[in-house]
This record gives C-alpha cells, structure tokens and sequence, in this order.
C-alpha cells in the first residue's frame, strides 16, 4: 500500500469512467464490457495477464482505437469518435511500453515536442523567430527545464535519445508527457525492462509525479509488487474481461484474481 | 455540357461504334501490361526476399537488353551473347550484394532504396561508357524471335497483332509460370519465401541470407534481361527507356509490393487502362497523357486501399 | 582546435534557444557571409559567378526545400523538379501579366503558387507513407512535366515551347534578361538564398520544426502528443514548396535567361533528392554541402581533365560523371548514412575537443 | 581598489551592504539552473539576504546561536550562511556527504536549534538522528521536491522563509531595525564555525571572528589583485575552510562573482562554460586532471598524440620560463606559441581554464612534475600553505617566484617561526579566536606567546626565503638505523604516477621502508582494456602480476630518485603491496579532503604491514566495509607481496 499522507483518494471524483466498453479486432476480442472509474488525483493500475486486453484498453481510452460498444466519460463529456490529438488536447497523455520517442531528436526536444499544443506563436513568427515566437520558446523552455530538473536528466539534456540507456530513454518519454501537463497519465509498462534500482527510481518519479504536480495516473504494470506498493486501487484484467477491482489489499484478497493472475504469471 | 459529353459520353460511344478499335487499343495494353508486370515482377522478387526497394529494376532492363545487343554488335553470336549477357547480370548480382546490399544491412529500408538510386545511375553510366550512348536495334531476329503481323478482322476492321508481342506474352506467361513453380517445389524457392516471412526463419533452413540475396537479384537479373528483349523488340534498345521502370511504380501501388500475382494484375490494369485513357480521353486534353495516367489511376486507387490490390492490410501496433 | 568555449555561458534562454549559440560559429558565419557577398563578386572571375555560385546557390535553395519535407518530416518525394517548374511558370505568367510589378516580387509570390500545388499533392500523405508517397509525387511530376510541355498556356503559345526571360529591372539596374550582369543576378540570388536559408532555420530550430521531426521520428506519438498529422504534413509540403518554387523561379530568370520544358523533368527531382542525400538529411548545411558536391563535381570532371591535358570526349564526361554519381550515393550511404552534414558535425565536434579525440 | 577593499567594514554583512552599493548591477553570484546560468547581482543578494535574516528572525533566530549549514555549493545556502551572519547568528557549514554519525556529532556538539539544508536527503539524514541532536528545532530546506507530505512543524522552504521576511521588510520599522543590527554587530565576534575534517580523532570547531576573516581576505585579494571582475566557481565542499575563504570571504571583500555548478557531477562541464578567472584544485583534483588527460590522448590518432606529446615537451623546456618573465630563445618562444595554438591553448580551453589569471593548490604537497605541467602550459598556478585555524592561508607563491617544492614566502601581515623541534608556528590575521567549546585543546595548539602551532615541520629554504613543508611533524619517522623517513614525501613521490591512486609508506621504527598502493582504476583499467588484460572487479585487477609488474617499475623509478637525494637515499622501498580495496572516506581511512589516517590504516591492515616486514610473500586479510547505502560487509583478500632492489646510496658530497 501507499504510504498515508495526501489526499483520501477514496473520496476523489471521477475523472474517466469507462462503461461496457467492448473492443475486438476481425472476431478477436480484446476487450469485452469492461467498466471501470479513474478518480481525480488517484494512481489506478491496470494489471492482468499477457492479453488480458490492458495495452487495448489505454489505446481506447486515449482515442487510438474506437470500441465497438460502451462509452467513455472524461471530465463528465460521453465521447463516441476521438482522435488521439484530440486526447492529447483534452488532457491525457501517455508513455508506451516500447519507449516511443523521437529518435533523432534531443531529450530536450523531445520534452520541448511534448509542448507542442501549448505554443500559439505563428507561422510567421516562427519564420522570423522573433516576438511572440521567441517569448513562446523561452517560456516553454523554462517549463520543460522544471521538468528535466524533476526528473534529474540534466546531463542528458542535449543528447540525442537514440543514443541513451533505455531506462534514461523511459525517463525522457515520462517527460515529454509530463510537459503535456496533463490531468490524466496513462503509463504503459512504465518499469518494463528495468533493473531493481531503476524500478525503484522509477515508482518515485512515478509517485513525486502524483504528488507534486496532483496528476492522476493509470497505469499498466507487470511486477506485482510495484503495482501493490504504487497504486490507489487496481483493476484486473483477464482475457479482456475484468475480474476484479478495489484496493491493492482487496485485489490481492480475491480469489478470481488469485487463479488468473497471480497463479498463473508465479 | 460539351466538356461533360466529351469526357463522360462520347469515348464510350467511340468504344461502341468501333470495337476492332477498342479491341486493337485493349491488345496493345495488354502487351504494354504484360511488360510493366515483368517489371513489376522483379521488383517484388527483391521487396519480398530482401525488403529492398528496387529503383534500378527498370535500368537492370535497359543494361541487359543494351549488353546484349553490344555484344552482339561486337561480333559475338546472338546465342552466345544472351548466355554472357546471363553472366553478366549474374556478376551483378553478385556485386550488388557484396558492394550495396551487405555493407548497408540493418540499414532503414530508404537508405537501401537510395542505394538503388546510386546503383541506377551508375548503371547508365557504366553502359553508355562501354556500349556508347546511340540508340541501337534489339537482335530480334537474330535470337529467332518471330516478326511481322496476324491481322484479324474484326466488326468490319481489322485488328492488327504483332507477332513479337504474342511471343512477349507468352514467354511472359512461361516466365510466371516457371517462377511459380519455382518458389512453390523447390527447396531454395521455400527458403526464398521463408525470408519474406523472416530472417531467421530462413537461416534456420540452413541457406545464407547472402546466397538468397544473389539468388532473388539473379532472378531479377533475368526478368529484367527478358523484359528488355522483349521491349527492345517492340522499340529500339536506349537509356530513354528507363521511363519504362518509373511506369512499374504505379503497377506496384496497385498491386502491393509483396504480391506476384497482384504485379501481373497490377501490370495489366495500367497498361490496358493507360492505352484507353490515351487513345479515348487523351486528345481531349492534348494528349501524351499516358505519361502521368497510371500514376493517377494509382494514386486514386491508394487513397482507398493504401495496402494496393493484394497487399495485406497494416495493422498499426503501438 | 579554434574553438574557444570556456567563458561562455548563457544567463537566459533566449541566448540558449540561439541558432547559433557558440562564437566561433557566429564568427565563422560572418566569415563565409564576407566571402560570399564581397569577395566573390568583386574578385571572382565571370565564369566562377555565373557558371559555378549562381546555380550552386539555386540548387542549395531547392535542396533546403526538398530537405524540409524529406529530411524533416520524413516524406520522401520525387516530385521537387516539377515544383521548382511551376515556380519558374508561376513567375513567367506573373511577368506577363503585371509587367510592371517588381520581378523580385513575383519571384517571392511564384513561391505561393508552388506550395499550392504543393499542399495538393501532399493531401495523399495522411494516408500514405514511404516509398507509395514517393510514387505518389512522382504523379506530381509527370503530371506538372506534362502540362508544361502539352498545355501551350503556360509557355504564352510560343512555337519554340521553350519559356523566354523578359529584361526586369530594379532601381533602374536590370536584374533578368540579357542585359543583366553576372554580378547583379547573383547578388539578388544571394540574397534569396541567404533570407530563406535563415528562415528555414528558424523554423527548424522552433516548434514548427520539432513538429516536423516528431512526425518524422514516430508519427504515432506525435498524434498522441497533440500534433495533427494532416495539418503538418501539408504545412511541410507547402513550405517545401514554396523554397523549391522560389528556387525554380531563381533557376530560370536569373541562371538559364529561358527554360525548355524538359528543364523540370524527372532527372531534375533526382538530382536535387542526391544532393539532399549525400549532404545530410534533416540538415541545412547539409544542403549546401550536397549542392555543391553534386552541382560542382561535375564541372571539375568537365574542366580539369583538359586543363591537365587528358583529352576526353564530353559524352564520355557525362557518362562517367553518371557514374561518379552512382558510385557516391553507394559509397556515402554506405560510409555515412547521414551524409556530409554528419562528417562537418563529427569534424566540428572533434575541433571542439581538440586536442583530445572525444 | 584593494587597499581600501574592506575599509570601514569589519563584518562580512557590512560588506555585502558595501558591494550592494559598489557593484550594485554587477553579479554577485551565479547558479547553473534549469539549464542556464542564473545569476544575481549584488544588489539582489543583499536584498534577499536581509529579506531571509528578517524571516529567520521571526522563526527565532537569535545573535550569538549557532545555525548549521548543510549541502552543497548552492546559492540559497551561501544565502543562508550571510543571513545567520547578518543576524550576528554563527554558521556552522557541514559536508553535505557527511555520514548521519559525522553530520550528528558537529551538530550536537555545536548546539545547533537551526539547520539551513538542500534537500530532502539531507532532511532525512537530520531526522534519522534527531535523537542526538535534541536541540535542533528546525530545518529549512532549498529543494521543495519530495518534502511536500512531510510533517511541517519543524520544516520551512527558504524560499517561504524568504518571502515572509521580504514582506516583514516591507515596514519600514523592521528595516531600521535590521540596519541597526548589522551596524551594532562587532568584527570581533564570532563570525564562523568552521569543523576541521581531524586528520586525527574527531573534529574540531574552528572558531573564526569577522573582522580577522576580512583581514585575511583582504590581504590576499590585494597579494592576487583580484576585482570585482573576477570570477570563481565555487565547488569545493561548502564546509572547508577553502571555500569560505576563497569564494566566500574573498567574493565579499573584492565583489567577484561565484558560480554555483549545476551538480557536483557536472562540475567540470560547468567550469568549462563559466570559465573562471580565479581558480583553486586542490594536488588531487589536478591530479585526478592530468591522469584524465592522459588516459584521453591515449585513445587519440597517432599524429594527434605524437604532436601533443611534442608540444608538452616543448612546454615542459620553455613554458615555465616564459610564464616566470625569464630569458628563452627565440627559437623556444615560436615553438611555444604554436604549440600554444595546437596544443596548450585548446587543452586549457577544454579544461576551461583559458581564462584563468591566478591559480592556487594547497592542502597537500604536490608532486613537482604535475605542477610544472600545468605551469608550463601557461597556467598561473601558484601554491599556498595553511590551515583552518589560520583561515587557510599562511604562506603564498607571489608571480614570477614559483618553485615546486615550496609553498612561498609568509604572506603579508604573517608572522611565520619555525620552532626548535622544527616545527612550524605563525601568528595571522586571519588566526582562530578558538576551538569551540574546547578550551583545553585551544591551548594545547596556542604557545605561550601568542603562536599557533600548526603541526607541520618546515624550514625556510636558504636560498628563496620560502618555506617548505616536509610532513606532520609527528609523522616524520625515523627508521631504526636512524635515517630521516618522512611517509608523505615518498607517497608523494609515488602518486605522480597515474596508475597510482593512493600511496601509504611505512617504516618509522622499522629496519627499511615499505609501502601499500592503491591504483588507479580509471588508469590502469584503461591500460588493461588496450592490453586486453580481463578483469571482474577492482580487488581482480590490483592482484593481477602484469599490474603488480607495471607498478614494480614505478617503484624503482621512486627508488632511484630517492638515492639521488643524500638524505633520502637511506629511504628507498623494499617491499610493496597493492591493496585489495580502495581507501575510502566511508571506511574512515582517508579524510573527507582525502588524507591517509595513518594510525586508523596501521590498526586495519596489521596482518599486511605484519607480512610486508616477516619476508612472506603473500598476506591474508579481511576488512570490513561500508556501501554507498550505509550497509557495512567484509571483504577479504590474499595479497602479494613484493620486494624491490634498492639503488646504491650515493657517496657523501656528491650529491647537491
């Protein structure tokens, strides 16, 4: 469990709910009448299975597929269609279990990228890099070097991403989402392929990200133990059906979960 | 309204009044297609085994027809010149895996294809450096190939077909035939198709992935050898020729780039469609169209199946 | 080795986003601008401004151009030639019509019309991708090609076909046609080429470029970072085109005096694609690099074997200057991918580390 | 500008109020931050400084009390450090990587109710030895992050502290009354705690008064002729007297600016863009410097290394005596300045020392070949000599009078005697009022007349007037036949070496002299990758032969350089060893400034010196470790022994 301290999530609004939502691929099903509520300022954790639906599911959330059937509530606006700008937009940003960034970029561009729908400046200030275009540039930077500090990347800032560790790489992702400054963060696999001291940097970025700038994170995770000592409440997936739902202490408990999951993976 | 008429009616009635027209105009894009689809053919042998993206494929037709007929010009007989000829592009392929292919592996897929750029310039100039720059005349006859014209009458006209271009459609259709068989029955054939599925899988069946790189541009070697003859024949054996590779592109598109039998669809379709559009709707606009309308058939074609005719639907993961 | 970089720091930002952040740069700009814009026209010989800076510089433009689409944003297109003809039409029909308007003007705006034409064919690009947009360009081209050699509107119904430059003048000094000196045409491409080239870079060092690359690097994410694909896309195909319009006008008013339609063919859009290549994608002074390699090569195939006494046909000239071509495009893919601008990057590094070698 | 540099101001606030007025636009200080320099100016600093003494003011800051300082070289906590000062408080700076035990006695022992810290690592080491620290009431922190759901009844963000004071300021009334406190504070007082690092046992609290920190300060500003142009980058530990003295007491007194590096990590890279004009490493940092340089050309073309090494050569001929104003050939000076363009100016550039006008080392002897580097690539480096009791400095190397083996003449206003034991004893300016709390231990090092005894030996050479230093008095042995054997002399000798990081001589009471080694693993491993020599950990490759042949030979280097000195020569090594681990200051066997703790070393590694003394050729030993997380284990190890031929003494008289 969390430690105590902040807010009682419990008590949070909702932020996303999702609401029979079903999700197939040509006859596969990858998700089926899954219902679940992300509240305001909690860590929600996704866990399930390989397959179990989690990876689809954040890609229906942030609009890059479209379910079949159900809805998505998000700041209490039911959408049908929704581009993934138009997530981005709305305040959701996510990382992706294959880090995806830009790889011939710099880290600082990269989070700089992350910006991006925050800068109004106009083609032709931007042709002239003057005015307003410059003031944009300078006061994103600000910004995004707050986040480079939080994160602790500062040597990195100038180095091309393709060029660091892959740890540094999920580190950079996290940032450009962060500098996205969204409400809602969905995270896929954030400590996928780390070390045990890059896993515990990790959560702490992970958890300062929750408290310091309020933000709400879904997240999918496999190691169970980081999943347990992260999230406010956890929602089990297993073959696109959800299973469970509650604290990690409930989850834990449940006997569903325990032959899916836990049995299965360990 | 007359625009309207021109473009929307009166080819068609055209088409209607005169059918030994309409089927002369059909023959000749056949012929056309058959040879954009060899073309084709040699592309997606390389795509497939290699994911290369083959820009030379059509200058490969003009450096074989042009070695060819520049041995032969040399004094050597026109049998023995087609066996050198298959050396020669044999020899290329062998170069071509050593000195592009296996320096640039692991390399982005337009890194290799601006290679084929590199080797298509190199092409035409290393064959006009040794055979000269003049037009010259294909040895149809002298490798037998048959000439002269069947007319066939047809709905009070007549139909005229080229000897030569029923010969090109055959040994085209030999050619598939014999490929198919190829991939299908034999060992290297099975290995060729195990590299489009994977790498590894094939490194598995125990052939090197530089050996089924020399075999697939051998076999493209040859296409290309083939479909230059059989063009030569038609036309006269020049550089100005390789407009005939940028006319397979679109034939891809429409096909896919992995697909043999969507290249021969694919070929057919632009030839036939490009001699129809050329001969009914051409003159509306001051003809000479044929030079961008396959581009265009294909480039309304991708917006609705971006995937072309056969090629399998990406699905994108993230 | 002459970089000096201790003691310079940046107390803001706005000294930090600078384009060109180290002194010696600075310094070494200033040095190449002198060069350029005082010591070639008052001492270069008629055949080095003509011959060699003019169209080198023209074709630098259309390289940055193709290089902000290709290199930036990753859509390979081969239709850059034909955007440069309509450029060079767009300006020749503006002529005719408003004659009395400034040519330098109408050189600007012809760039508008190419990043119309430009944005139209780019439409296909949210759809497509890789080598079918390439081909999809390629549509462009022979279609554009074909207009300009079938449609005699565009060459004002001349019987040559061929499109002729009418004498302009500027402050009562003429800047295209006959009349126009060497030294004249190439301070007005100069300036063309160096306003641009500090736009270009101002847009890639921005937002704007970011976008670019975004889109480049992993168009996905960049959906989910909140930039529209479609919109940049189009923008890059638009700004591509207009550099390359801008270039064509340049290449036909101000080098040739008068162009044959055959002039925006095919083999124009490889030459400049090769240029974008072996200086660099995605980068600007790459651009430069693989304009002069690509445009100078040749000259020095062309002049210094006669000069050393080696008799040599010119058709043997351009067939191994075809060859040299080839062989160069294999040869740097295979030693450096990311071209001339890579190598200047991997020298320029290694002078800032001097004498240590990393 | 000098001369009246502290003219009418005997405490370090009256100074700051003074450069506000002075250099009011001109920058106090900088901070590389969110990727850039921030920086201030005086006038800046000394509002928010007196806005911060109002704030702690109000939290019950009181004149007289003591206020620890914990982290690293940041703004805010140099802030901190004036603002104690401002309020007549006294600061008490402690080394932001001081274990919890260290960190838990200063503050005990100095009675701290308040703690200035960076951040929540060092919040958490405070906490975890709260109970130790009964009086410390409350903390106030630079770095927000992560401290948020912490309990905040005894936590405070300076930049909270900060702006309470600012608006408290903003009555006049307040305002007055903080002139008021600044003006009545008295030079005399208490301006510092500095704790020492103890070479021996624990530390002591240096007690230093304002006015005689200002007098230091003030004599060697105008000795170096720094202004308020100058610049330093402060990124030495905050709690060494050398940063209080020479960014902090110096900045005030000439008004230079002092950078703040981003992280310590990034030290070197931020030395580079800052490009300071005052400069001070102590031997081991240059040390550490040249060995990189080294190891760096070494991965060069061979024409890059063959020019390089040239062009060294040509400098170690000519530079130091175009850098010293004497007579070199023409010939001598055209090779120089090329290899001032080719070699020198980039090197130094890249370092970032191009722009360096005056350079010190001090703290430990340096070896005469690493100084003579730097100096002969055209950097003004220049050695000092002192201690915290005397605020740093004693002695200093004025231009054009450099010489590596001594540490100069008695600084201006310094009274400098060697003692008939042959010690060295001075009286300064800048002379500690007292060991705090620690009377008797003041007057053991006080003589009778007022002297401070510094527990070096040192003579006054003949024929420069300088001093030198030969060791602590107390180490100087003796072997059993009588022969002179002064350890750092000799470890000296042998850390010039690259491959060698760490050298501890024996022989005092013994028949013949020995050392334990510690190499370079940055050196040395980058020898064993060219050489493909394999490796698994440092213990692996300081027991390899080929490494114990490489050091045999630096050995004997030593060893005939030793005979070629009359004295000496009786001390040549017999035998060494490499050492299993590396000395570390988490073991306690070096000190945080990273000298040997002899006594401490001669308990732990007994079975060692045992065998290094028996003729065994090989020793078992097991010795207990701290890690980075505070977690101790053991490591143990087999360990070589080697014997050395030793070179023939020299007959008498020939030497000199």
């Amino acid at each position: 469990m969390r430690a105590a301290g902040g807010p009682d999530v419990s008590v949070g609004d909702v932020l996303l709910s999702v609401e029979d939502v079903s999700l197939s691929f040509g006859g596969v099903r990858a998700v089926s009448g899954v219902s679940f509520d992300i509240r305001k300022g909690e860590i929600r954790a996704i866990i399930g299975p390989n397959g179990a639906g989690k990876t689809s599911m954040l890609n229906v959330i942030n609009g890059f597929y479209h379910p079949q059937k159900g809805r998505i509530t998000f700041k209490g606006e039911t959408r049908s269609r929704m581009r993934p700008h138009d997530a981005a937009y709305g305040g959701i940003a996510r990382t992706f279990q294959n880090v995806a960034l830009f790889r011939g970029m710099t880290a600082l561009d990269n989070i700089m990228a992350g910006r991006t729908l925050k800068m109004h400046a106009n083609f032709f200030w931007q042709l002239l890099r003057y005015g307003p275009a410059l003031r944009e540039e300078v006061e994103h930077r600000k910004r995004v070097e707050e986040i480079i500090d939080f994160l602790k990347i500062q040597e990195i800032r100038r180095v091309p991403v393709g060029r660091l560790p892959y740890g540094l790489q999920k580190r950079v992702e996290l940032g450009r989402a962060l500098a996205m400054e969204p409400e809602l963060l969905l995270l896929d696999e954030p400590m996928a392929g780390m070390n045990l001291e890059e896993k515990e940097d990790m959560s702490r970025f992970v958890l300062d990200v929750n408290d310091h700038y309020g933000t709400t994170i879904a997240l999918i995770e496999h190691d169970m133990g980081v999943v347990m000592d992260l999230s406010d409440r956890v929602v089990v997936l297993d073959h696109g059906i959800k299973i469970a739902d509650g604290t990690p202490d409930e989850v834990k408990r449940n006997q569903a979960v325990i032959d899916a999951y836990l049995g299965v993976a360990h | 309204m007359d625009l309207l008429y021109k473009i929307f009616l009166d080819p068609f009635v055209q088409m209607g009044t005169a059918p030994d027209l309409l089927v002369q105009t059909l023959w000749e894009g056949l012929v056309a297609g058959v040879l954009y689809s060899l073309i084709a053919l040699g592309f997606v042998l390389i795509f497939k085994a290699s994911g290369v993206f083959n820009f030379a494929q059509g200058i490969m037709v003009v450096f074989a027809a042009l070695t060819l007929v520049g041995l032969h010009e040399h004094g050597v007989p026109a049998y023995l010149a087609l066996a050198l000829t298959i050396l020669v592009m044999l020899g290329l392929a062998f170069a071509v895996e050593r000195l592009i292919l296996r320096p640039l592996v692991n390399q982005p897929d337009i890194i290799l294809f601006m290679a084929t750029f590199g080797l298509t310039y190199f092409l035409i100039g290393f064959g006009e450096l040794i055979f000269g720059g003049e037009t010259k005349i294909m040895i149809a006859n002298q490798l037998g190939l048959p000439r002269g014209a069947i007319d066939v009458k047809l709905a009070g006209g007549f139909v005229s077909i080229q000897k030569i271009d029923i010969a090109a459609a055959v040994i085209a259709s030999l050619m598939v035939a014999g490929l198919a068989i190829f991939f299908q029955r034999t060992r290297i054939g099975r290995a060729l198709r195990a590299v489009a599925d994977s790498h590894r899988a094939a490194l598995s069946v125990g052939i090197s992935l530089e050996q089924i790189w020399v075999i697939v541009w051998f076999a493209a070697g040859l296409v290309a050898l083939t479909t230059g003859i059989m063009w030569g024949a038609r036309s006269d054996v020049s550089f100005a020729l390789d407009v005939i590779a940028l006319k397979a592109l679109p034939v891809l598109i429409l096909g896919g780039l992995t697909s043999i039998p969507g290249a021969i669809v694919g070929g057919l379709i632009i030839g036939i469609g490009e001699k129809l559009g050329e001969f009914y709707w051409g003159p509306l606009m001051g003809s000479g169209i044929e030079s961008w309308f396959a581009y265009v058939i294909a480039l309304i074609f991708l917006l609705f199946r971006p995937q072309g005719l056969f090629g399998e639907r990406i699905i994108e993961r993230i | 080795m002459f970089y000096r970089e201790a003691g310079q720091f940046k107390t803001n930002y706005a000294a930090d986003v600078a384009v060109f952040p180290i002194l010696q740069d600075r310094i070494g700009l200033g040095i190449i601008l002198f060069i350029a814009a005082v010591i070639i026209p008052w001492f270069g010989s008629s055949f080095l401004i003509q011959a060699v800076m003019i169209p080198f510089l023209i074709f630098s433009l259309a390289a940055i151009g193709l290089n902000l689409l290709t290199g930036y944003t990753g859509l390979l297109s081969l239709g850059t030639g034909a955007f440069m003809g309509v450029g060079a039409y767009a300006c020749y029909k503006l002529t005719t019509y408003f004659p009395n308007v400034n040519i330098i003007i109408w050189i600007a705006a012809s760039g508008f019309f190419s990043a119309a034409i430009g944005v139209l064919f780019g439409l296909p690009s949210l759809r497509i991708k890789g080598f079918y947009l390439a081909v999809a360009t390629l549509a462009a081209q022979f279609f554009l090609s074909w207009c300009f050699i079938r449609q005699p509107w565009f060459y004002n119904y001349n019987v040559s076909g061929a499109i002729e430059v009418p004498t302009r003048s500027l402050f009562g000094v003429p800047i295209t046609g006959a009349t126009a000196t060497d030294t004249t045409r190439y301070f007005v491409v100069l300036g063309f080429v160096v306003v641009m080239t500090w736009a270009a870079s101002n847009l890639v060092h921005g937002r704007i470029g970011r976008m670019w690359m975004a889109v480049r690097d992993m168009d996905l994410a960049a959906e989910l970072t909140g930039i529209r694909l479609l919109p940049t896309k189009l923008l890059a195909f638009a700004t591509s085109s207009f550099y390359c319009g801008v270039a064509g006008a340049l290449l036909v008013f101000l080098w040739y005096g008068g162009a044959e339609p055959a002039v925006f063919d095919v083999n124009l859009s490889f030459f400049i694609l090769f240029m974008v290549i072996i200086g660099g994608l995605g980068s600007l002074t790459g651009s430069f690099f693989g304009a002069a390699l690509i445009f100078i090569m040749p000259i020095v195939l062309r002049y210094f074997p006669p000069k050393l006494g080696i008799p040599i046909h010119p058709a043997t000239v351009e067939h191994i200057q075809y060859m040299v071509i080839g062989a160069l495009i294999i040869l740097f893919l295979i030693a450096e991918p990311a071209g001339l601008a890579r190598l200047w990057q991997i020298g320029k590094q290694k002078l800032r580390v001097w004498p240590f070698p990393y | 500008m000098a001369p009246n540099a502290a003219a009418g101001a005997d405490t370090f606030p009256k100074l700051l109020i003074r450069n506000a007025h002075l250099y009011g636009a001109r920058p106090a200080m900088r901070h590389k931050d969110l990727g850039i320099w921030q920086t201030w100016t005086w006038r800046e600093v000394h509002e928010v400084v007196r806005a911060y003494a109002v704030g702690l003011h109000n939290l019950g800051v009181k004149r007289g009390e003591t206020i620890a300082i914990v982290g690293g070289n940041r703004p805010k906590l140099y802030w901190s450090v004036m603002a104690a000062q401002v309020l007549g408080a006294i600061p008490v700076p402690v080394y932001a990587d001081a274990v919890a035990d260290e960190l838990a006695f200063v503050l005990a022992h100095a009675d701290v109710r308040f703690a200035a810290v960076e951040d929540q690592e060092q919040v958490d080491k405070i906490q975890s030895v709260m109970n130790r620290v009964p009086k410390l009431e409350m903390m106030f922190y630079d770095e927000k992050r992560g401290l948020r759901d912490y309990d905040h009844s005894k936590l405070r963000a300076m930049d909270d502290v900060i702006a309470d004071g600012r608006k408290a300021l903003a009555d006049p009334a307040v305002a007055a009354w903080l002139d008021k406190e600044i003006e009545s504070a008295k030079g005399s007082d208490p301006s510092i705690i500095l704790y020492t690092s103890g070479t021996t046992g624990t530390s002591k609290g240096v007690v230093l008064t304002g006015e005689g920190s200002i007098n230091a300060a003030s004599d060697t500003v105008a000795f170096d002729k720094l202004t308020e142009t100058d610049v330093a980058l402060a990124y030495l530990p905050l709690a060494w007297v050398g940063d209080h003295y020479l960014n902090y007491a110096q900045g005030l007194v000439s008004g230079f600016c002092t950078a703040c590096p981003e992280s310590p990590d990034t030290a070197m890279a931020d030395l580079r863009e800052i490009g300071p004009s005052f400069y001070f490493a102590p031997p081991r940092t240059l040390e550490l410097l040249l060995t990189r340089v080294m190891i760096r050309m070494e991965d060069a073309g061979l024409m890059k290394r063959k020019l390089f090494h040239y062009f060294i050569d040509v400098a170690r001929r000519h530079g130091e005596h175009i850098l010293n104003g004497e007579h070199v050939p023409l010939s001598g000076r055209l090779l120089y300045a090329i290899g001032n363009v080719l070699v020198y100016g980039p090197l130094k550039n890249v370092l970032g020392f191009s722009r360096v006008r005056v350079a010190y080392t001090a703290g430990e002897a340096v070896g005469p070949d690493l100084f003579s580097f730097y100096r002969s690539i055209g950097l003004n480096l220049k050695q000092l000599y002192g201690q915290t009791e005397a605020f740093l400095y004693l002695t200093a190397q004025p231009d054009g009078e450099i010489y590596s083996d001594t540490v100069g003449p008695a600084c201006p206003n310094v009274d400098i005697r060697i003692s008939e034991n042959g010690e060295v004893q001075f009286k300064s300016p800048g002379m500690f009022s007292c060991y705090f709390k620690d009377a008797a231990k003041t007057a053991e090092v006080m003589t009778p007349d007022g002297y401070v005894k510094t527990g070096d030996a040192g003579f006054f050479d003949e024929k420069t007037g300088h001093l030198k230093i030969i060791d602590r008095t107390k180490d100087v042995g003796k072997l059993n036949d009588g022969t002179m054997f002064p350890p750092k002399y000799i470890e000296n000798k042998l850390k010039f070496y690259p491959n060698i990081r760490e050298a501890v001589a024996l022989g005092d009471k013994h028949d013949f002299v020995t050392v334990m080694l510690n190499i370079d693993l940055t050196a040395v491993g980058s020898w064993a990758e060219r050489n493909n020599v394999v490796y698994g950990s440092y213990q692996e490759l300081a027991g390899h032969p080929l490494v114990y042949d490489i050091l045999e030979k630096h050995v004997a280097e030593v060893n005939r350089s030793l005979a070629a000195d009359k004295v000496m020569a009786g001390a040549q090594v017999k035998r060494f060893l490499i050492l299993h681990k590396e000395l570390d200051p988490d073991d306690g066997e070096i000190t945080r400034t990273l000298k040997v703790r002899r006594g401490f070393i001669a308990d732990r590694y007994a079975p060692l010196i045992n065998a290094l003394y028996d003729g065994s050729n090989e020793a078992d030993i097991s010795t207990e470790v701290t890690f980075e997380d505070g977690r101790k284990g053991t490591i143990s190890a087999r360990v070589k022994i080697r014997g050395m031929k030793t070179e023939p003494i020299p007959a008498m008289g020939k030497a000199a």
